[in-house]
């Protein structure tokens, strides 16, 4: 089943935090984390945003664990390209297969200690604000933002019918699956084709219902935005600051730290 | 598959944002234009922006052992244009970044190049190329679709030996081995995307 | 006083099907009204027609009196005081919040963000749903959405409120719940027009039924008229309500009063001839303590 | 002859609910058997763990006295003999033609293509689809659509066929056919259990009842026993079937026999004390040609 990091957000005590002081904390994150140059910093960052998430976000522990494990194949898939083919220095590692030299130099595996190190990092301010800041919540600020309604008014629409889609996908495929459609590789890819196609038809036919409804409801090009006030407190300021120094601190003094 | 969180350095990640706005500010013009024009298509925008996202959160087991996915994009294109599908990947990506952990924030920017504007505007080109010299219309729609698919996933790769080239060989080099992981595997599934859409293209003209 | 009044109502689909052929029908206010017949009968493409979603190829629709004219203005004025609820509520709610949901009909009405704030609010509080508001629709149970579906209609203080097959899924507590809130809204001088195929439910809860077949109006009447009458009732594939049926069962073998017909259990029971005070005729023959074969 | 069996079970979805709690049943083959409860209280979640499609956290499902494996060889085995059909039939029928979607187990258990054809055909002989093999499926009504969902796991052969709200948005006539359809696929030995939340329904039709209550049985037996105590039915917020409300109402005014609990309209007059054969003790001071008063 496809979990929706959002449907977690939704139950998090930190839903009713302010929205913008938790953007800034996970830009600057991002920002910070995507921008260092040693492993060191990333991985501070990372774990502080993991401990905000479970311990303050209320997440299930077993369930971010999972989740985190996910980006991990990518990382190390594209680390191991970095690894072998970037940049040059002292060799440290060569071998061949089936006659492809691979080799392993100083520079090439810095960064990739650092590519895995920063995405690790990034991932862990991105759940942060999955885990505690549901879609609902975005779409107040992305109005502030002053982004076209239009935009908003899609990505509104867009949100309520994955729910819709995602449910009649799921059974779809338990159907199937009861009547053996998963077996094998070949009926697989046949009950996974007839599983698109019913759906793209579900979907379309859904879109002329959803233009009933909302003409029937007098649609005239306004949505109502979600608007809900979520104060700031001054204690809170004062720690995201703090943890902002700290960070940059780490950042400076760590920033030629390197792997080999 | 896209390219995750934190995984671009910079001026990267900046770049594919700087290319990619504009792009997505055209459509925006573009999606304004078409529902002022026609406010039933908004409606059947948002139910297709809310199936591209499904079918990209369904993982196909073992097929290629990767996490591939289709993308939907090259059906996009031949419905709506490039430009508006360049819009809705935009808000598909926003969401498997926040829903799924798949793809990123830094790195929207980059995925939105690759699988919101290079995928569409190949899929749209063969389509359009394909109809113009009046050929068989599915299989036209059948190119369209792989290709766009699969363009996306080469984009990736070139996305990802542009920030990181490799040693020997420069980008082409590091691009053979990005390649190699993240597009070569795609092929399958690229072809499948092709065929499903085919299928869902003759259900259309069927209605 | 008529509100909804259709004359010599004839549409037909692009496919050439005919959906509605022949209606007239009056709405009168305040009335609870059930429209009753199978699946594909016509009822929801009535619906479409009263609300000026689908216009008719024959006859016309009044709305006080005046036919429905169909430029955009006129449209959004008899869609505002005709609200639709359709049969499922997913089709029906699409904005993120229920707050937003609710909202969406008086913000396209050009309210102000403070009127559509009391508006919401209130409406929320009166269908039961104020500690929901923050929550996305995915998050409901089948009876909540279909509050929601509702709230939504309601929140545009429409005269007349249209609800397709409004039980449908819903369990028994969950069916009360639905049947109470419209009864109360009706008690507010709100006309409320349903349609079922459940006889029973008409027959216990509407002040006037169309029977519907095959696109056409078949009988009207007060529920003990509409759905007492076999012949149309066998036409339309359905059977009588189970309380008339009882009772007119009763009837014919002799036990039952002529009582108005039983709309519950207890209505049913006290139709019954009470033995304890019944006449007996004694024969000539009887002796004293005798027992006597009625 | 049990065919399934449920020990102590128990499953709690991810999010920590409790859906399944302590539930033991036992499904006898040839049997009808209905699972009657509210909306959430368990009943679809079962179904999915007595075909294998979750896996208990505790307990266990025994399958001709074997308890389930889940290995995907086991699996296969036991979702070919326990079909489900679900509340929605979109949701099942997903291949281009119904043919196609009636073939689709088939196939996948591995039929030859002619096996495949005869089987299909007979079945859709059976169903009365014949007519429809090569339409899609969108253009059918709700009555067909379940039917052809229900012809899709029939295709597979299974022992037992569980039916999730078989009769849900179908009109009075598709309820009557689709049931008689299951009595004569009962009648060829076949096991058939349903969920609903319509006691009328378990009442009339089933030879066993499980009434389901937040997560767990609270009570079963034959539907006059299950559905005629009312702290039970208060608990899963149900009502007495009916006709046996009436019947009870009857009894304790004296006014019907102690006859078995009725099932249909005519059962129910004829629990009725005939007054014409009615014994009258005559008080000693009557008089011939008197009246009496009982």
């Amino acid at each position: 089943m496809t979990t929706l990091l959002d449907d977690y957000a939704l139950i998090s005590p930190l839903r009713y935090r302010n929205n913008w002081l938790k953007l800034i904390i996970v830009a600057f994150g991002l920002l910070v984390g995507v921008s260092s140059t040693s492993p060191v910093t990333p991985l501070f960052i990372a774990l502080s945003m993991s401990i905000a998430t479970v311990f303050l976000g209320k997440t299930p522990l077993k369930l971010y664990l999972k989740i985190l494990t996910a980006p991990l194949g990518f990382a190390f898939a594209g680390a191991v390209v970095i690894f072998f083919f970037f940049g040059s220095g002292s060799e440290i590692l060569s071998f061949n297969i089936f006659g492809y030299p691979f080799i392993a130099n100083s520079e090439g595996v810095n960064m990739a200690a650092l590519v895995v190190s920063r995405t690790f990092s990034g991932m862990c301010c991105l759940f942060f604000l999955a885990f505690t800041t549901p879609m609902v919540e975005l779409f107040a600020v992305l109005k502030k933002t002053r982004l076209p309604e239009s935009f908003i008014e899609l990505s509104m629409l867009i949100y309520r019918y994955i729910f819709v889609f995602l449910d009649v996908a799921m059974s779809i495929k338990y159907a199937q699956t009861i009547r053996l459609g998963y077996k094998d590789v070949k009926s697989s890819i046949y009950s996974f084709s007839m599983l698109v196609s019913t759906l793209f038809l579900r979907s379309w036919e859904q879109g002329e219902k959803l233009y009933l409804a909302m003409d029937s409801r007098c649609y005239n090009g306004r949505m109502m935005m979600f608007d809900a006030k979520r104060p700031v407190e001054l204690s809170e300021i004062i720690t995201a600051s703090l943890y902002f120094i700290f960070i940059l601190t780490v950042f400076y003094f760590t920033k030629n730290i390197s792997v080999v | 598959m896209h390219i995750m969180e934190g995984f671009l350095p910079s001026p990267w990640w900046q770049l594919w944002f700087a290319i990619s706005i504009p792009v997505i500010m055209f459509g925006i013009y573009k999606l304004n234009k078409m529902v002022e024009h026609k406010r039933e298509i908004l409606p059947l925008l948002a139910v297709a922006g809310a199936f591209i996202f499904v079918l990209s959160s369904l993982k196909l087991p073992s097929v290629t052992g990767s996490c591939s996915h289709p993308t939907g994009t090259g059906l996009g294109a031949i419905l709506f244009g490039p430009a508006v599908t360049a819009v809705l990947s935009t808000i598909v990506l926003l969401y498997q970044a926040i829903f799924l952990a798949h793809g990123g924030l830094t790195t929207l920017g980059a995925n939105v190049f690759a699988m919101g504007i290079i995928g569409p505007l190949v899929g749209y080109a063969i389509y359009k190329a394909g109809m113009k010299f009046n050929f068989n219309a599915y299989a036209v729609v059948f190119l369209a679709a792989t290709f766009a698919d699969w363009a996306t996933y080469v984009a990736t790769a070139s996305q990802l030996s542009l920030a990181f080239p490799a040693e020997a060989g420069g980008i082409l080099g590091s691009f053979k081995a990005f390649a190699g992981i993240f597009a070569v595997t795609q092929v399958p599934l690229a072809i499948m995307e092709g065929a499903v859409t085919t299928l869902i293209f003759k259900y259309i003209v069927q209605l | 006083m008529s509100i909804l009044e259709t004359k010599n109502l004839k549409y037909t689909y692009p496919d050439g099907t005919t959906a509605i052929n022949n209606v007239d029908i009056e709405i009168n206010k305040g009335k609870k009204i059930a429209f009753v017949g199978r699946n594909g009968s016509g009822k929801s493409t009535l619906f479409l027609l009263l609300n000026g979603t689908l216009e008719p190829d024959e006859g016309e629709i009044l709305y006080h009196n005046e036919p429905i004219k169909y430029d955009s203005k006129s449209l959004r004025e008899i869609r505002k005081n005709v609200g639709i609820v359709f049969q499922n509520p997913d089709d029906q709610i699409f904005a993120p919040t229920i707050y937003q949901d609710v909202g969406f009909g008086p913000t396209n009405l050009g309210y102000s963000k403070d009127e559509v704030d009391e508006v919401v609010n209130n409406t929320l509080e009166y269908m039961g749903l104020k500690h929901l508001k923050d929550k996305p629709p995915h998050h409901l149970s089948g009876g909540q959405k279909k509050r929601v579906a509702i709230a939504g209609v309601v929140a545009m203080d429409p005269e007349v409120v249209i609800l397709d097959e409004p039980l449908s899924n819903l369990d028994p507590v969950g069916a009360d719940e639905l049947l109470d809130l419209l009864n109360e809204y009706n008690h507010f001088g709100k006309t409320i027009i349903i349609s079922t195929h459940n006889v029973d439910l008409a027959y216990q809860w509407a002040d006037y039924v169309y029977l519907m077949s095959n696109s056409e109006v078949i009988n009207e009447g007060t529920p003990d008229d509409a759905l007492s009458d076999s012949n149309a009732l066998k036409k339309a594939a359905l059977t009588q309500p189970t309380y008339l049926e009882i009772y007119h069962e009763l009837m014919i073998r002799g036990l039952a009063h002529n009582h108005r017909a039983p709309k519950d259990i207890p209505e049913l029971v006290d139709t019954l001839k009470p033995l304890d005070l019944m006449w007996v005729n004694v024969p000539p023959e009887t002796k004293v303590g005798d027992y006597l074969n009625l």
